[in-house]
């Protein structure tokens, strides 16, 4: 129903968006640095997106897309 | 004398002139002896549709004429010395961003409140010091209510053709006195394209950004070579004087706005008693006349030269630079909001043309 | 599938320099999202403050004038005057607008200065390393409350938007955060409300935000929307404090 | 004529400052170099003001005078202070209805003449300046009687020109005291 | 080396200096990159039950200060070049009421919001212009963190002791850098009795004022008289400067604070190339050590002299006017936060004593 | 016959530059009162701004310092800070205090800092012929609003009192009137108060007056007291806005 | 019962204090300019003071001594 | 010893400073002149950032660096940065854990080692710059392994003197690198 693209070298590896997901499918990959040197954060489960943005919302980096 | 000539205070011709300069914006905070300034925009501005803003304090108006210069249009403050100081921030940020904007300063006694009678204390701060870094601006030293308007005007055309702060340094006697001034039917007025103005894009491809903050050295550092390369064309190029009799003076003073009026007087005194005196008057305090005061100085029959100031001695440096250890310079100033009597000044020049020590 | 939600072009490509979880970024969108959605990119002049966002005029795409520390109020009031048929809003801090800009705000919003505000509030000074805001919290440790804000020695938080609400020439002041969705939203609302007032000509629009600064408050990023729930909406509430009901049929 | 120097001194709000702006107008109507500078005390209202005025063929050097040709004084302080600021042989001219102390110096010429009663007589105090102007005129011809009544004409607002012939008549009888 | 040394870093060090000096009164607002002053002080005056106040802007903590010392105690503030623009009304009125008071300005490269990073932009506003009116301040330049310790206790003994404005003109380098520092067991602490002092009458017959405003103009210039006087004292007696090489010295570099450093190194670089460089490194900008720069120029063995600067030229003048064109004056310069190689100055060394063009 | 009325020693011997009927003399005059009455003229230290008081430290017998435009309430924190138990009063105009000293009042206010605030409010800038002041009345004609104060150019009056009221550290805010003996008598007791806020250490203290500027409004002086009363007072309410039930044990 | 006393130096002609007096003993002296240029207030009948001091409270200038 | 150098570079919170610090405390120590001076990008927090710690026996010069003796990179954008700025014979450290390129210099000492492996494998992340301060000091003998110690002693407070033998066991496993 909805897809979620993070834009990794926007990615600050805050994690507001990880706390903003409702349906929790967002986690900071804690074994990579971007190139920034951060822990960006990756989707681990596409399907379960439902496009509600709310991790978009919340991003101060606008590194996320979202599509429904 | 072809146009009629009306009796006005100095101060109301600043005002007038930036009119006429098709300045139509002014920011400004009240203070002595510079209100005649306000008083005049507050009437005629409210009368064409023009903007007068009293700001809460001279660093908010400082801060208004930034705004409204980035917006590309003409604008003018005026105020007084210690108004002036608190424009330096302000004034460094213009110079930074090289925003056009005409600021006068109807110099009172200093330091601290000081008094409210004239003075030439600001002379450094207006030429060097004043704000932080290395920035010029361009300053107009008028030495009378007929000069203040034709110089007023040509401000804004300097200002806009160098995109810089240009200073109309006065002293409270020129902006307090009443003289006759003739206005032009058609005032001069150079028209720049501001492309770089923040006025809206309106469908312009990139989005203009007026700034002065360049947190890379280097690009910081180009910025500012930048800065200097325009203020070396500025100094080859825009240098004013007056000069008085230097074909075969044996003294010559130098003298800016009042102290060259009264000055002029005394060159008709000494030749009097058979002393030739000459006179260099800047107009333009920076970029400085040291050229002209550097080949006066080489000629032989110059003996010395007397720089007359109201203050401490502060242009005297400027021209003690620009003579270079060719003759001796000396000095007379009075502080405090009096003036030079020009029998005080002869009297130096006797001294001097007698060869004693001053 | 469609795109519901991308970055949009009322911000430049350039990738912040904010510090990560910083809301100053959530701010930064909702005002660049808000301009592209009423048509006004091109009519809008913004002013930058010094602060963290000194250089927020490489992100807004609109015209940007960059302003000493304080003074974007009266920079705001010098391009308004001049050009009375564009937008102008000013993008402050709280060390910027609540200290060394006090009077300049006061002054704005006297006047009735037909401009908006956006005043982010987060109750430190963040780009120069931490030291107390007049809006810091009594308590609160910053670099130049060492042992915690006293009130004694080192006075009181000030409300800024209920004092601006004060002044008559004030006609919309609203206080929001950014601590989820459901207030994103009614943050951007108030932007576009404010951009309203101005075209209205009604006068002065403010728009408080209260915001985090993870660096200087020693938090994580979802830590200090926490803190900023529990500690700083107490003593700052949200909601509207003028203009709630007003009029705005926007002039043409 | 070179700097012609005249002090015009009193007390606030007795007209010092227009009078002395008049005879600068006066003289300007001549073609004239002219300067007015004026000068206040530290009190914010009341209290003593003067202004020069400097009157030329030439360019002006000081508009701020240290030795006056004349000095019209409407007040005793007035006298007090800018008695010893006379060139020799310049004048003092005094409003005697409100000064009565004579002058120290033996050489300048002192007219002392009873302006302010003029003025009340011709049912104006704005005239007692007025018929000052009239004795300045008079005694140094540094601006003339037509000179002063056509610039008069030029800066007076139309609707007030009904006070001229007051004027002239408080000017001229000003004159007669240097006759 | 008696006493123990400790890395700290030069902003660190202006504070505890100011600590050990007496200083219990600290007024300042945040500035990069002079924001460890605060935060030392912020700390420290809380637990010696000192006064530490963060102002609402730089101008109001310039009018702390004046408070302050008006009422007779020992103060400091400490800002960035954009701060020290704002406090220039406020340094004026300094001056003018002749107040005690030191003044650390970390300059940082402009003009405008310019950068943080370190420059000497400032050396005009420190040393001329600035404020409005005839004053000076006492200008200090250290060359390291030991002499920032050094030189900031002095301040304070200074400042009392002619009543006036001391100046600390740093750089970001000294401000930001941590070199060793080793404080001396006692200070040396001068006290001086301030009557003037407005502390309550508290039984005095007169009450005491504190101001700067002096509506009669005669009033006001023996004011300004009696300043002049006391500046001329100062710089008959209290001008410093390091000098290196000057008994056989070809090229005299002249340089302050971070420049002079760069420099010395230069001369080690040059002597291995055979020519003789000197230098003379003013510690006080004001006095400026003017007398030494002629008498040095007067020498034979002297051909020139290289100013550097991280500016576009301000020292340089102060250079030019004392070697009075008795010898060429050359510059060296960086901006934006830049520092210049000792490779740079090598080469224009290296030109200058082959006679070519700079 | 005892003398029931006398100048007070609380003031110098030198008569005031003052336009008559100012009553910025009456003003003084219960100043000095009031620290002779008090006690504390030997341990006051009073601050004189810039406006037509500028010098009106040789008027006040206590030890005085004349600040910058503005900025008493910085020269006095200054003062207070490094002389705690010393009294300090700042003197200023509207123009000095409501407009370019804005930041200093608020922030001193803010502070609680432990100093008196005697602001008189004149509806314009006596001391530099008349310009409008933030506090000039809608409508008022001044030098730099010749056709009456216009709220759609020149925005709206500032209410001081009002606004220093809602800063937590002002714990006492009174505005008061000089028009006649019993107002005089409520101005003094005012005073009075703010001296004894000060030295109980409760916070900062704040008086307005409501004073004529009978030469820059153009009417004689018995006709100012009356447009005080009839225009400024409708704007300005007398009134204690802070603190009127403090209770003020002096600590010794 | 009262006398009030007069500083002809300090006075100022403002009136005010004219207003003030309940009595209305106090008049300016159109007909004299004292040492400053102003027209001095006098007291037209002492006998009648009342010594209120309204009109002293009232002097900007400190120009009234009451005596009771 | 004249002016030898050091640059130190890495992002934000990787410890750069105050092994920075640490470098220059050792040579203090040793009675040496020692200047440490910080440098930051333009990010506020993360980021890039680098600072430069002179040693000599003479008053130091700049305590800026233009050519380094050494430079110790804990990213990569550090070592693109630095690499250039090393001096013919100079040093290069890097935390081969983190960084994955090779100079292009061949003029210079190349020292890859896996600081922060060994960091993590010591339980303490802060140990990756004290291994490369242990390679630094036993390629260069700009400060010995004795002064480390005796300077950890007097800078630590004494409730983190239970650091100490750590810090020595990653500067030791660094030391074994330059070896
Ligand atoms: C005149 C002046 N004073 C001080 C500074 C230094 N300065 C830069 S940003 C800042 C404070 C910023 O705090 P705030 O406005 O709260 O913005 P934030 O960084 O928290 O977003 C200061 C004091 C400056 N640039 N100019
Ligand atoms: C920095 C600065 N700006 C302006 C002035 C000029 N100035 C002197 S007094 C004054 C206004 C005074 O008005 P107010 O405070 O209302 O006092 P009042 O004279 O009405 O009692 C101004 C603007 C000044 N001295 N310094
Ligand atoms: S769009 Fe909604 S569900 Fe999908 S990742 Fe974002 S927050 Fe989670
Ligand atoms: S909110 Fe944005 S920056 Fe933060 S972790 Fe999520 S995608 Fe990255
Ligand atoms: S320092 Fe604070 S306010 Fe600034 S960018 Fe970082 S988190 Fe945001
Ligand atoms: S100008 Fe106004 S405020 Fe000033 S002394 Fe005169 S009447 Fe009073
Ligand atoms: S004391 Fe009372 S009665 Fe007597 S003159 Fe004064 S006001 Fe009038
Ligand atoms: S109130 Fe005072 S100054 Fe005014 S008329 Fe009466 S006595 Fe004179
Ligand atoms: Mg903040
Ligand atoms: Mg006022």
């Amino acid at each position: 129903m909805g897809k979620v693209t993070i834009n990794d070298d926007l990615c600050k590896g805050c994690g507001l968006c990880v706390n903003a997901c409702p349906k929790k499918i967002l986690e900071l990959e804690k074994s990579r640095l971007n190139s920034k040197g951060y822990h960006p954060v990756v989707c681990t489960d596409q399907s379960s997106c439902i496009g509600c943005a709310f991790c978009a919302v919340q991003c101060p980096d606008t590194a996320i897309t979202v599509e429904r | 004398m072809a146009q009629k000539r009306v009796l006005m205070k100095g101060n109301e011709v600043i005002a007038e002139a930036a009119l006429r300069a098709g300045c139509r914006n002014y920011f400004g905070y009240p203070i002595t002896p510079q209100t005649e300034v306000m008083h005049y925009m507050a009437k005629k501005m409210v009368q064409i549709g023009g903007n007068f803003v009293q700001a809460e304090s001279e660093v908010s108006a400082i801060n208004m004429v930034y705004g409204a210069a980035a917006a590309g249009a003409r604008v003018l403050t005026s105020s007084s010395s210690p108004g002036i100081s608190l424009k330096q921030e302000g004034i460094s940020y213009i110079a930074g961003a090289e925003l056009p904007a005409v600021v006068v300063n109807i110099v009172r006694a200093g330091p601290g409140l000081g008094g409210i009678q004239p003075a030439q204390g600001d002379y450094f701060q207006a030429t060097k010091g004043g704000g932080h870094g290395d920035y010029r601006n361009f300053v107009i030293a008028p030495a009378s209510v007929q000069e203040l308007y034709e110089l007023t005007v040509e401000a804004f055309n300097i200002a806009d053709r160098y995109r810089m702060l240009v200073m109309i340094l006065g002293d409270g006697t020129l902006g307090q006195m009443m003289e006759p001034v003739a206005y032009r039917e058609n005032e001069n007025i150079e028209t720049y394209e501001k492309p770089w103005a923040c006025t809206g894009r309106q469908g312009r491809s990139e989005h203009n950004i007026v700034t002065s903050i360049y947190i890379e050295p280097d690009v910081l550092e180009a910025k500012n070579r930048e800065l200097q390369d325009k203020y070396a064309l500025i100094e080859s190029k825009e240098v004013r004087y007056e000069a008085i009799g230097l074909e075969d003076a044996e003294i010559v003073i130098t003298a800016f706005s009042t102290c060259s009026r009264i000055s002029r007087n005394v060159i008709r005194q000494a030749a009097e008693l058979g002393i030739k005196v000459g006179m260099i008057r800047p107009i333009t305090l920076w970029p400085f006349p040291s050229k002209i005061i550097n080949e006066t100085a080489a000629k032989s029959s110059v003996k010395a030269f007397l720089d007359v100031e109201l203050n401490a001695g502060q242009m005297v440096e400027d021209v003690r630079l620009a003579v270079n250890g060719k003759k001796p310079v000396y000095f007379h100033g009075r502080m405090g909001g009096n003036l030079p009597t020009q029998k005080e000044i002869l009297d130096k020049i006797i001294k001097i043309h007698e060869g004693g020590a001053v | 599938m469609a795109i519901v939600f991308e970055r949009t072009t009322g911000l430049t490509d350039k990738p912040f320099h904010y510090c990560p979880g910083c809301t100053h970024g959530i701010i930064h969108r909702i005002i660049a999202e808000t301009m592209v959605e009423m048509g006004i990119l091109d009519s809008t002049v913004g002013v930058a403050s010094v602060g963290c966002t000194y250089n927020s005029y490489e992100y807004f795409s609109c015209d940007m004038v960059q302003a000493a520390h304080g003074r974007a109020p009266a920079v705001a009031t010098g391009i308004k005057r001049s050009l009375k048929d564009k937008l102008v809003f000013t993008y402050q801090g709280d060390g910027d607008l609540a200290s060394i800009g006090t009077a300049e705000i006061i002054h704005a919003a006297a006047r009735g200065e037909k401009i908006c505000t956006f005043f982010v509030n987060n109750a430190v000074y963040g780009m120069t390393s931490g030291q107390m805001a007049p809006t810091t919290l009594l308590g609160q440790v910053t670099t130049t409350s060492p042992f915690g804000r006293d009130a004694s020695y080192q006075g009181y938080p000030i409300n800024v938007s209920e004092l601006i609400a004060q002044l008559t020439g004030a006609v919309y002041v609203e206080r929001v955060s950014l601590t989820d969705y459901k207030n994103v939203m009614k943050a951007k609302a108030a932007v576009k409300k404010a951009f309203e007032v101005q075209m209205s000509g009604k006068g002065f629009a403010f728009v408080e935000f209260l915001s985090t600064c993870p660096t200087n408050w020693g938090k994580e990023p979802c830590e200090s929307l926490e803190w900023l729930k529990e500690k700083m909406i107490p003593q700052y509430p949200l909601g509207c404090f003028k203009g709630a009901d007003l009029d705005l049929e926007v002039k043409s | 004529m070179i700097d012609f120097s005249v002090i015009l001194a009193g007390f606030g709000g007795q007209g010092i400052l227009s009078a002395g702006k008049m005879a600068a107008e006066a003289a300007l109507y001549e073609g004239k170099e002219v300067s007015w500078f004026p000068s206040y005390g530290p009190e914010m209202r009341g209290g003593t003001c003067n202004c020069s005025v400097v009157i030329s063929d030439e360019a002006i050097g000081s508009p701020v005078i240290n030795d006056a040709d004349v000095a019209i004084c409407l007040n005793q302080p007035s006298m007090e202070k800018f008695e010893n600021s006379i060139k020799p042989g310049g004048v003092l001219i005094i409003d005697s209805s409100l000064v009565h102390i004579k002058p120290k110096r033996t050489d300048i010429r002192f007219i002392p003449m009873n302006a302010s009663d003029i003025a009340s007589e011709l049912g104006n105090m704005a005239f007692a300046t007025i018929s000052m102007l009239g004795c300045l005129s008079e005694a140094t011809k540094c601006f003339s009687r037509d000179s002063f009544e056509a610039s008069l004409r030029e800066v007076l607002p139309e609707r007030r020109h009904h006070l001229i012939p007051g004027n002239l008549e408080a000017f001229d009888k000003g004159a007669s005291f240097a006759k």
